[in-house]
């Protein structure tokens, strides 16, 4: 444990303060998106309410896969990846952490930034306490699954456009029950249901999708 | 037969063969010199030692036991240099060496660390970006784990590449007197050893097609 | 027999274009799937062939270099 | 059984296996793919609703059935592949694929064709359609990443790690979908919702569905053929085979 705090966490943590221009890069991708919606669509309120919720999500599917490649790629190129397989330590372990920090380090600013999208996109207040709940209870998911196919792309020299073709067809029940969530808000309804779904999903990945990345990243070493 | 143990290996990449029932053992006390042109499969033999790849065939035995039982033990006393030296250049040598003992359990001193990357030359660029260093610079702090975790086996894919010669010679005497502490040790390299490197044994990979 | 005439049959009652493009589609494809399947495999043995025909190639070469160079050293 | 099916894991073994099997599926398969159409098409009454145009059914409803348990037995490989190490495993998965990926297409495009008089439009997002169209993608994406690598047995591996997460998404997929779509249905009725179905529509139904599956199976035979040989093309016996198989036409 310590040395997963010690050797992976901190060591992340360090490099993320270190590239922190590359780290703002997706957040930026994720504020022009959903800035081209209005000025594509129109920017009548209702209309933007009613897509706003959808917008979003698919803006934040997006930027995660530009900012999820990043999550085993320098580790992959400059031997890391190496190093910590021979560590003695369990690799989904290792990768378990490295998914805490990249989701911290990249999707938790975006659940900080969403007040500014819900303004501009004309969310109420109900809806956007649904959005800022999902995008909480989503993300991590997001990061988990992703992960899983970032570690089996990381070898591949051209993987950032399969990355999405196989990360966006998986990502669709998220979208769904995520929009719907805020929706059911929009209609002051309850959405429990959505977000104990979305849980589930959520507890399903915690528990498979580590050891699901070791063996990725173990056959990308091959 | 102590040590590491291989039987029977067989390894296929990409369709081509590399090699075919190869059997040696590394002990204690000794220094392997793997030998063979490019492309032969050195190493891939390395990677398999390892563990990081699997051989099409054959196994690996750790002091009679097979390897994959007492994967855990054998990390606790291996160090592998690879081809990629294994170091982020975002971060500084110091930072570097410091997670990586941290990852592989090896208790970390300040102090050690300064006088080991002394040692290698590395005087006043312990705070600096390693991506600042030159391609040598950076093989040492890459080979400075050597000094620093306690291992008994080392595995080292071309440890000299961009080493100029003090650095080939002073990596050549630690090995010596690695070895000479019942360390056991494969190595590839483009040149031979040299004297330096003390008593050698020699295992050549053909280029076969 | 549910249609009274061939023409009948072919008109489908009235949706002979949907009905017709599907099948005539699926079969297509599943033809397609057969041929593409057999046409790989031939390929495949050919590449084969090719394969050992180089590698029988380098081996003589081989052994053709190797009498050279023993040739030479006797003759020296 | 597993004691019975290892000799299968020796790709030679495996090869002459679907060597046999191969005539036993595909025939019976094409037999009844014809005799389910055409008995489908000539023979079963019309639907009182729909007229004749129900009749894509035969076709339809067997791929729509079929695209989603070729997925299922192509995660089933990839599993016992992960777990044993078994590399015929895996190329009886990503022999699958393809197979897979055209059978989704014709049920997307005869969902199409049938929903174009139903409906007045080829495309609506009904439930079914919409979860099939994401299964094609699913199919794609397995055969991209399958692609996308030199080291086919790498491949293989990181192929069907892609085949078990999309597996355990397909049931999220497919509730998921159903859900949006009451959430956001209009007018139109579901076309799948049969009560009933008179048992002599159903016999011809059940007839094509038999065919088609025999025929995937066969396909599955075929192509996993390929897969040995082009992982197998420096062994003697490929050789051997390539001769005989293409003796005859040595001269041109």
């Amino acid at each position: 444990m310590n040395t997963l705090i010690n050797g992976i966490f901190k060591r992340d943590m360090a490099l993320a303060f270190r590239q922190r221009s590359e780290l703002a890069q997706p957040l930026m991708f994720l504020l022009m998106v959903i800035t081209l919606f209005p000025l594509g669509i129109g920017p009548g309120p209702v209309t933007l309410q009613k897509i706003g919720p959808g917008v979003i999500w698919i803006a934040a599917i997006l930027s995660s896969l530009l900012a999820m490649e990043r999550l085993f790629r320098d580790d992959f190129w400059d031997g890391s990846l190496e190093q910590y397989m021979l560590s003695g330590q369990s690799v989904a372990a290792i990768a378990a952490v490295k998914v805490l920090v990249h989701w911290l380090v990249s999707f938790l600013p975006l659940a900080l930034f969403s007040p500014l999208l819900a303004l501009f996109l004309n969310l109420t207040v109900d809806m956007y306490i649904a959005l800022m709940l999902t995008l909480l209870l989503g993300t991590p998911l997001l990061s988990l699954v992703g992960a899983i196919a970032v570690g089996l792309t990381v070898g591949l020299q051209r993987g950032g456009v399969l990355l999405a073709l196989l990360l966006i067809p998986v990502f669709i029940p998220l979208l769904i029950f995520a929009t719907s969530a805020v929706d059911s808000a929009a209609l002051q309804l309850p959405y429990r249901a959505q977000l104990a779904i979305i849980g589930a999903m959520l507890m399903l990945a915690m528990a498979s999708a580590p050891f699901a990345i070791a063996y990725a990243l173990k056959v990308s070493q091959n | 037969m102590a040590g590491l143990a291989a039987d029977n290996l067989t390894c296929i990449k990409r369709d081509r063969v590399l090699f075919t029932d190869l059997s040696f053992c590394l002990s204690p006390g000794q220094l392997i010199y793997l030998r063979g042109p490019n492309g032969a499969g050195k190493t891939s033999l390395l990677r398999i030692l390892t563990g990081l790849s699997a051989p099409e065939s054959g196994q690996l035995m750790l002091n009679e036991e097979p390897l994959d039982k007492v994967r855990d033990r054998f990390n606790q006393q291996l160090i592998y240099v690879g081809h990629k030296a294994g170091i982020n250049g975002a971060l500084t040598a110091m930072e570097n060496l410091r997670f990586w003992c941290a990852q592989h359990s090896t208790d970390f001193n300040a102090q050690q660390a300064y006088e080991v990357l002394a040692r290698l030359g590395l005087v006043g660029l312990e705070d600096v970006p390693v991506r600042m260093l030159s391609a040598g610079q950076q093989r040492r702090v890459a080979l400075s784990r050597l000094w620093l975790k306690q291992a008994i086996y080392w595995i080292l894919d071309e440890p000299f590449t961009a080493l100029d010669t003090d650095g080939i010679e002073l990596l050549e005497t630690h090995m010596r007197e690695h070895v000479a502490n019942q360390g056991a040790i494969i190595t590839t390299s483009h040149q031979p050893l040299s004297k330096h490197a003390g008593p050698f044994t020699e295992l050549a990979l053909e280029y076969r097609l | 027999m549910q249609f009274d005439s061939l023409q009948d049959f072919l008109a489908m009652g009235g949706y002979a274009l949907y009905v017709w493009l599907s099948f005539g589609v699926s079969l297509l494809a599943l033809v397609w799937v057969v041929i593409d399947s057999a046409s790989t495999h031939k390929k495949l043995l050919r590449n084969a062939r090719e394969e050992q025909a180089r590698q029988a190639r380098i081996a003589a070469a081989r052994k053709a270099q190797a009498l050279q160079s023993e040739s030479q050293q006797t003759g020296s | 059984m597993w004691k019975w099916l290892h000799p299968y894991a020796k790709p030679e073994r495996a090869y002459q296996l679907c060597v046999t099997l191969q005539p036993y599926f595909l025939w019976p398969g094409i037999l009844c793919l014809i005799a389910g159409s055409i008995w489908g098409l000539a023979f079963a009454p019309q639907d009182y609703q729909q007229g004749d145009s129900f009749r894509i059914i035969y076709i339809h409803v067997p791929s729509a059935i079929l695209s989603m348990s070729t997925y299922v037995a192509m995660a089933i490989a990839a599993l016992v592949g992960i777990v044993w190490q078994w590399r015929t495993a895996f190329m009886a998965m990503i022999a699958m694929a393809p197979t897979g990926a055209v059978v989704t297409f014709i049920a997307l495009f005869t969902g199409a064709a049938w929903g174009k008089p139903m409906w007045g439009t080829w495309w609506v997002w009904d439930a079914r359609l919409t979860s099939e169209l994401i299964l094609l993608f699913l199919y794609l994406g397995v055969i991209a990443l399958y692609g996308a690598f030199e080291d086919k047995q790498q491949a293989g591996k990181a192929a069907g790690v892609m085949a078990l997460v999309g597996v355990v998404n397909v049931p999220i997929i497919h509730y998921s979908v159903e859900w949006w779509n009451t959430l956001h249905q209009g007018a139109t009725i579901s076309k799948f919702d049969k009560p009933s179905i008179a048992p002599e529509m159903l016999w011809p139904l059940l007839i094509a569905l038999l065919g088609l599956a025999l025929f995937i199976a066969a396909v599955t035979v075929m192509r996993m053929k390929n897969e040995i040989i082009r992982r197998e093309y420096h062994r003697p016996w490929v050789k051997d085979l390539a001769a005989r198989a293409l003796g005859d036409d040595h001269a041109v």
